[in-house]
């Protein structure tokens, strides 16, 4: 399992996975954002203008949904919800405040993770879904105007539901100190894993 | 027209029948709109199809091809028997109460005078009115003698009961009923009905009577001469109106002349019978001064080289013995007795009836040059287009010279339109490629020809080597100076006759009015009526003072009505014998106490006074309109109902004379009419507002807004066939079949006819397989090669089809 | 004519800035479509595609009198030809198709490009191509079904109301041709009067529930219809009864579009007060040292 | 809903200020408010009064053209549209009149002469000489053969019948006359338009 004094938590190809996936979702929330808000407008520019924007963007869509199909093909058994995520989402309140002694072993995910995860994996269904139905170079004919109309609200609501996550995930990233490494050189420190995820740990140690 | 386009705004009522108004001539049709919009008037269709005219009427009655005379009868039946005529006027401006003569009468479908052998009137000296010893025309003023015209008219159509009416038309009776009605409001003084009419009246084998029963309806009516009245013909073409002026007819000359016949051996002969003397006390008889047009005519035409002597260059012109028109040329063709053949912008192959015909005839000629500025199918009648034209190039040994013609934005001239105002256009562009105008192409063949024969000789050369062609450029003469050799002009100095001191126009000078033409030879002028377009005072053509000042859409300084400027023909009809406007609301042209007066140039000498009784209808001898024709019509004096050639029923009124009598008939197409129990359906063509003729399908937007060839037919027929919205299917008749597909609508509805139902199929006839739009089978493959007996009009508008589910045509590999 | 000439803008899609609003007494134009006058002769739709140098694709026909059968890219206007039976009575409903120029423009709401899709002052929706990122979105805030996107250039086009011809003082192109008056173009207010004698007119022919469409649901358009049955505009080939822009489109694109850049500032203003107050998550030295015995005792 | 639509904009309107703090700067305040009105295309080019060749309205139209007519400047037409000052029409035009640019300009406007050879299946280019020598030649030749100068009575009727001529009806008068003129000079009887038909 572990070599020295770090633990493997990724693998290079689900590192990979997982950074397509982040790439395309800034990338589409950039895009998207672009062409949502007027104020974010400018944000075209980085795509090299707006009728660019407005084409690469679905493509990207597609990018990610199958990335992301990707990582939930590899993670989902690892996010099924258990009662200890019960337990640990009653405390949530003392993750938030880093006081985390008295709440059940984790595994290798927390119910926060978990939530995260099963969060994107039904907005990006809907993002993917309702954006097909947007896509009108290639399914304008398939749809009603009216299915168009609510396709495109369930596509910003949805758009922003991810965007939050996305915003928890990073933050929890950058808050939990050591976690990013997990996902850039795909392993975790002895201690950071004893401290998060004890069961997972255990797991792992007990692996021949 | 007898009135003008902007006339109708006049009118309080609008029928159009005969026509489809909105859809052939939408921006004429704008003045209907207007009359609607601001005089309250109303508008009454009655069409077979519910067409895009009905979509905006008042009242839509439908009617079975080809019965209008019926239907048009049965109204001057009401109208008489209601009394609901204007009696002051029929009785002072028409021939109702002149004394027909004894020997005149009508039987089972036949006038007096019909030889079977020869299928003509060939006496119609029965035609006529009972002449006293002056040889004037007997009348009785108080309409008793039941000899009198109006009586005789009365007889006549008492049989068009409104029950006969349904039974023949197929309109329904509370609509025909509802429909008089309205018609017969306008019988006051001071109401006018307008009627519109174009081919779905020419037409047919009874064509010039479906007009003449509606001018005798104008009469009765008090609408004839009247501002928002008249008989008015919506021509097709841009100048057919100035092209029929200038006689492009087999047997006329320009102005309505007429040719002369080999039975009019000598001028004198030929003078005589057109020299029409006046047949009542005192009346203009204008047509007296025939022979002042001719003279000035032949003068224009060869110059000097006509002289009294030569008796005008009479021989010069060629004698008929028939009538050589579309049909008659066609049956030639097809007979083999013709080798050469110009169509100059005609596309013949689609605009004659029974296209196998017309290409059988194409494929017998040694040679046919074709002018034009597009591609027709005519000049590329010989070229395999697969289905849509099967025919092996091989096999025909026509040789085809194709010259490009420019078009209209790319020359100067005038034109005439359909209200016979001469309006002038001028060049905006040079033409494609090498494109030369139709002046300088005639000029060339002419000037080439001339040549050919001085060199070497020829069949009688003189017309050809003394026609005038002294033109200042006589390879492409200047269209104006055209115009003032068809305007006329003095050839010595003309003294006026009240005062010979004085001279009326010097040598040279341009006639200001067909008054001053004489027959003398001192004058010279190509087109009488047209005189007065080209004075002293300049081109009047160019005019474009669009001042109107009486509101009346006179517009007097816009371009040059023929006759004399004259907007409204036969106006003095809208003032009273006295010489007053029947009412203030029609006012137009009155006697002022001293002369004639109004918006309008009169149609009457401007100084002869109320009191000399001298009727509003010049151009007759009698100076009054002719209710009862006499013979001036080759098939009847009245109007009679006979069913189209392609008959649906046994004419209810005398079956065994069921079509028109003495409709010429070739021998090849005898066996080409259908009967209805192997063709059960009533077509007719017709245009779309999308299209003109063959033209537009060789336009992009066109093509677009009406691509491809389509049959409307019933609901009804749809079911009973199986046949949806769209399909596939083929329409046949007699002469042939093809493929369209179907535009079921409601807007076509079974009417009962003879008391069964009878079901319209609607042809549109735009389409062939040159052009942008979708390649089709020329709809001309399906009408009869047969015309009207008065003009030889193709009966297009009335033919026995049927129609079936089909497959697709295939299409040829070649685009 | 000076007021119709000005095109000064009063809205542009996806702008924060405001518009000019001193100028306020432009004259606003519109185009009266007379139903009852039309014939369906189809000059409107000739005028326009040659004035617009349009090039339309050539179709096939149906079997009806739609050509084409539906607006595109290429055909701004179009009519629609309705066979409406009641009783023994038939009557040939012809409606010319086109945009609307709303007051308040759907379209013009759902643009998410700036400057793509403006209202002038006088009241015509013009769509600025160069702008136009060919999104759909002006199709799907249009309760009209009038703009179509190019599948040639992905950029969406309908009528402008020739807004080049009315800068300069003239008529739209299908006004100025049709034949029969039955589209008639001047100021709005001049158009309602003369609608109103048209209702008149046609309320003493029978036409008991004629009216003037000029539906309240989008503010009022630019181009209004004289109707014959003002109480059905429905059978005049689906002309909405009542048309508004979609609540979908209302929501989507209005509260929605403040409260989601709030809830992302929010997100990301309460991680970084977390971060400030309650300092990074960091792995003791215990946890590193119970770390390091259940791998093994191993020392880092 | 209860908010109204100005009040539903105010509120949009503050949100969005609110909400677009991060994006202050960046909105392109140089192009915000020009908006592109296509130019009008008429401004200088040249009006030639003329009428429409299609029905016997005989609408008036104004043909504009490329260039002012000036030595250099080839006319070429880019534009059609009714005369206003026209009493018929008043600047109208029906669907055929107002696209009539697309018949000036027809792929199928014919550029040059061509002679189709007996037994054939094409046109070929000809020149005008060629063709105008060689109608006249066919002329005379069946004109000299079958002209008939008297009839069977012995009456001079200087007829030709084995050629006929099929004229125009959009022809100018002018054309009209002199086509009628050298028609009926060689004698031919057969001659129509589309009056009759």
């Amino acid at each position: 399992m572990s070599e020295n004094n770090v633990v493997s938590r990724y693998t290079t190809a689900a590192r990979i996975n997982h950074w397509i996936t982040a790439v395309s979702l800034i990338l589409l929330a950039l895009s998207g954002m672009a062409l949502f808000h007027p104020s974010l407008y400018f944000l075209t520019n980085l795509f090299g203008g707006g009728q660019m924007t407005r084409a690469v963007h679905p493509w990207i869509g597609v990018v990610l949904f199958f990335s992301f199909l990707g990582l939930f093909f590899r993670f989902f058994t690892l996010n099924l919800w258990n009662r200890d995520d019960t337990v640990w989402m009653k405390n949530l309140g003392a993750v938030i405040n880093d006081r985390e002694e008295g709440l059940p072993e984790l595994g290798k995910y927390n119910a926060g993770q978990k939530l995260v995860f099963w969060g994107q994996s039904i907005l990006i269904l809907l993002l993917f879904g309702s954006g097909l139905v947007l896509w009108d170079v290639y399914f304008e004919a398939f749809t009603s105007i009216d299915q168009k109309r609510l396709s495109a609200v369930v596509h910003a609501l949805c758009a922003i539901g991810a965007i939050l996550i996305w915003i928890v995930h990073v933050y929890a990233a950058i808050w939990v100190k050591g976690t990013l490494r997990a996902m850039t050189r795909g392993s975790v420190t002895r201690g950071w894993s004893w401290k998060h995820h004890r069961k997972w740990f255990r797991q792992e140690v007990g692996k021949p | 027209m007898t009135n003008s386009w902007n006339d109708i705004k006049n009118t309080d009522l609008v029928l159009i029948m005969g026509g489809n108004a909105a859809e052939a001539h939408p921006c004429g049709f704008k003045w209907v709109t207007e009359a609607k919009a601001n005089n309250g008037a109303k508008l009454i269709v009655v069409d077979p199809r519910f067409t895009r005219s009905a979509a905006v009427a008042d009242v839509y009655a439908p009617i079975r091809p080809g019965t209008d005379i019926a239907f048009l009868s049965g109204v001057m039946r009401y109208l008489l028997a209601n009394n609901k005529i204007h009696q002051e006027y029929v009785k002072a401006y028409t021939n109702a109460s002149y004394i027909v003569k004894e020997g005149f009468a009508f039987n089972d479908g036949l006038f007096t005078g019909f030889d079977a052998g020869r299928k003509a009137y060939v006496d119609r000296s029965s035609w006529d009115y009972e002449l006293d010893d002056q040889g004037m025309a007997k009348v009785d003023e108080t309409l008793q003698n039941p000899r009198c015209a109006i009586n005789l008219l009365k007889a006549h159509v008492e049989r068009y009961t409104p029950e006969m009416v349904e039974r023949i038309t197929g309109t329904p009776k509370a609509k025909f009923l509802q429909i008089c009605e309205m018609m017969a409001t306008t019988s006051v003084p001071d109401r006018t009905m307008t009627s519109m009419y174009a081919l779905g009246w020419t037409q047919h084998t009874t064509g010039a009577q479906n007009i003449r029963s509606m001018a005798m309806i104008q009469l009765l009516l008090g609408n004839m001469g009247m501002p928002g009245g008249g008989v008015n013909a919506l021509r097709g073409h841009s100048n057919v109106q100035g092209i029929t002026d200038l006689a492009l007819l087999s047997t006329s000359t320009p102005g309505y002349l007429v040719l002369p016949t080999d039975r009019e051996t000598t001028y004198a002969d030929y003078m005589k019978s057109r020299a029409f003397k006046p047949l009542r006390p005192g009346q203009t008889s204008f047509w007296q001064n025939y022979e002042k047009f001719f003279v000035s005519q032949q003068k224009s035409f060869f110059g000097a080289a006509a002289t009294k002597d030569n008796d005008w260059a009479y021989d010069y012109l060629p004698k008929f013995d028939t009538s050589y028109d579309v049909l008659k040329m066609v049956d030639m063709m097809a007979a083999g007795q013709m080798n050469g053949l110009f169509c100059q912008g005609l596309n013949i192959m689609l605009a004659s009836p029974d296209k196998n015909k017309v290409v059988t005839g194409l494929a017998k000629l040694k040679w046919m040059v074709v002018i034009d500025p597009l591609e027709t199918e005519t000049a590329r009648f010989w070229e395999n287009h697969g289905e849509f034209n099967n025919v092996d190039p091989k096999s025909i040994q026509t040789e085809v010279i194709q010259l490009p013609a420019s078009a209209y934005a790319e020359e100067e001239g005038s034109a005439t339109n359909s209200s016979r105002v001469i309006m002038w256009h001028w060049k905006a562009a040079d033409g494609p490629g090498e494109s030369k105008s139709d002046i300088e192409i005639v000029s060339e063949l002419h000037l080439r020809l001339r040549a050919l024969y001085a060199k070497d000789g020829g069949a009688f050369p003189d017309p050809i080597a003394k026609l005038t062609w002294n033109y200042t450029r006589p390879h492409n003469p200047d269209p104006a100076e055209v115009l003032k050799e068809m305007n006329g002009y003095a050839l010595e100095d003309l003294p006026d006759p009240a005062d010979p001191s004085k001279v009326l126009l010097r040598a040279g000078q341009l006639l200001p009015t067909f008054g001053l033409m004489r027959a003398d030879g001192k004058t010279a002028g190509g087109i009488w009526i047209y005189t007065g377009v080209y004075t002293e005072a300049g081109n009047m053509a160019m005019r474009r003072d669009a001042a109107d000042p009486t509101g009346l859409g006179i517009h007097p300084n816009w371009g040059f009505s023929w006759p004399a400027n004259r907007r409204v023909l036969y106006n003095r009809a809208s003032a009273d014998p006295d010489g007053k406007p029947w009412s203030e609301r029609k006012k137009y042209v009155w006697w002022n106490g001293s002369r004639w007066t109004g918006g309008d140039v009169p149609d009457y000498a401007p100084t002869i006074a109320p009191d000399k009784a001298v009727g509003p209808f010049i151009m007759n001898q009698e100076g009054t309109a002719r209710l009862f024709a006499r013979a001036a019509m080759p098939d009847g004096p009245f109007p009679e109902h006979y069913e189209p050639m392609d008959a649906y029923i046994a004419n209810p009124l005398h079956p065994k004379v069921s079509t028109n009598p003495v409709v010429r008939v070739f021998a090849a197409d005898a066996k080409s009419f259908g009967t209805p129990d192997k063709f059960p359906l009533v077509a007719t063509s017709y245009r779309l507002a999308e299209h003109f003729h063959y033209w537009t399908k060789n336009v992009h937007d066109n093509a677009v807004l009406q691509p491809e060839l389509f049959v409307e037919i019933g609901e009804r027929l749809a079911k009973a066939k199986g046949i949806q919205n769209g399909d596939w299917i083929e329409v046949s008749s007699q002469r042939g079949a093809i493929k369209a597909k179907a535009c079921v609508t409601k807007r076509i509805r079974p009417i009962m006819v003879d008391g069964k139902p009878c079901d319209v199929v609607g042809l549109p006839i735009h389409y062939g397989f040159i052009g942008f739009a979708r390649k089709a089978h020329p709809m001309n493959i399906l009408t009869p090669s047969v015309g009207d007996a008065s003009v030889n009009t193709p009966e297009y508008k009335a033919f026995l089809v049927d129609v079936k589910k089909t497959t697709p045509p295939a299409q040829p590999a070649v685009a | 004519m000076a007021t119709l000439q000005s095109l000064d803008i009063r809205r542009r899609s996806a702008s924060n800035e405001a518009p000019p609003q001193i100028r306020q007494n432009a004259m606003e134009v519109a185009k009266l479509i007379d139903v009852s006058k039309c014939i369906g002769c189809k000059a409107c739709q000739a005028a326009c595609l040659e004035w617009n140098d349009l090039k339309q694709e050539i179709g096939y026909t149906d079997g009806t009198y739609n050509n084409p059968t539906d607006l595109t890219p290429a055909s701004w206007t179009v009519m629609r030809f309705t066979e409406y039976e009641h009783g023994d009575d038939l009557e040939w409903l012809i409606r010319k198709d086109g945009c609307m120029h709303c007051d308040d423009p759907g379209c013009l709401k759902a643009c998410p490009a700036p400057g793509a899709i403006v209202q002038y002052t006088n009241g015509i929706v013009d769509f600025v191509s160069e702008n136009c990122i060919g999104c759909g979105y002006c199709v799907k805030g249009c309760p009209f079904n009038v703009p179509r996107i190019s599948k040639v250039d992905r950029k969406a086009y309908k009528c402008t109301l020739c807004s080049d011809r009315v800068s300069v003082g003239q008529a739209p192109a299908c006004a100025k041709a049709c034949p029969t008056q039955a589209i008639y173009f001047g100021s709005k207010q001049d158009m309602i009067v003369h609608a109103e004698h048209r209702i008149t007119d046609l309320k003493s022919r029978g036409f008991k529930n004629a009216g003037l469409y000029n539906p309240p649901g989008v503010g009022g358009t630019h181009v209004m219809y004289v109707l014959h049955h003002a109480d059905k505009p429905s059978l005049y080939a689906g002309l909405p009864d009542d048309p508004k822009i979609s609540p979908m489109v209302g929501l989507w694109k209005g509260i929605l579009k403040p409260i989601s850049l709030a809830a992302i500032a929010f997100a990301g203003v309460f991680g970084f007060l977390h971060y400030i107050t309650k300092g990074p998550n960091e792995v003791s030295e215990a946890d590193q040292r119970k770390g390091d015995e259940l791998a093994g005792g191993k020392h880092s | 809903m209860a908010v109204t639509r100005r009040q539903f904009m105010k509120v949009s309107a503050a949100g969005l200020a609110a909400s677009s703090v991060g994006a202050l700067g960046f909105t392109g305040a140089g192009d915000a408010l020009a908006a592109g009105v296509r130019p009008f295309k008429l401004e200088r080019a040249t009006e030639t009064r003329n009428a429409c060749p299609y029905c016997a309205v005989a609408c008036g139209v104004l043909i504009y053209s490329l260039g002012d007519k000036s030595k250099n400047a080839k006319s070429s037409i880019i534009h059609v549209e009714g005369d206003p000052d026209h009493p018929v029409n008043r600047g109208t035009l029906c669907a055929r009149g107002a696209a009539s640019l697309g018949y000036i300009h027809s792929a199928n406007r014919l550029k040059y002469p061509m002679h189709r050879k007996p037994g054939t299946d094409k046109f070929e280019r000809v020149s005008w000489d060629f063709a105008l020598d060689r109608i006249t030649k066919l002329m005379k030749e069946d004109r000299d053969k079958n002209f008939i100068a008297k009839n069977r009575d012995g009456v001079t009727v200087n007829r030709w019948l084995s050629t006929g001529f099929f004229g125009g009806s959009s022809l100018s008068n002018e054309a009209g006359y002199l086509t009628y003129k050298f028609v009926r000079a060689t004698g031919i009887l057969g001659f129509e338009d589309q009056a009759r038909i």
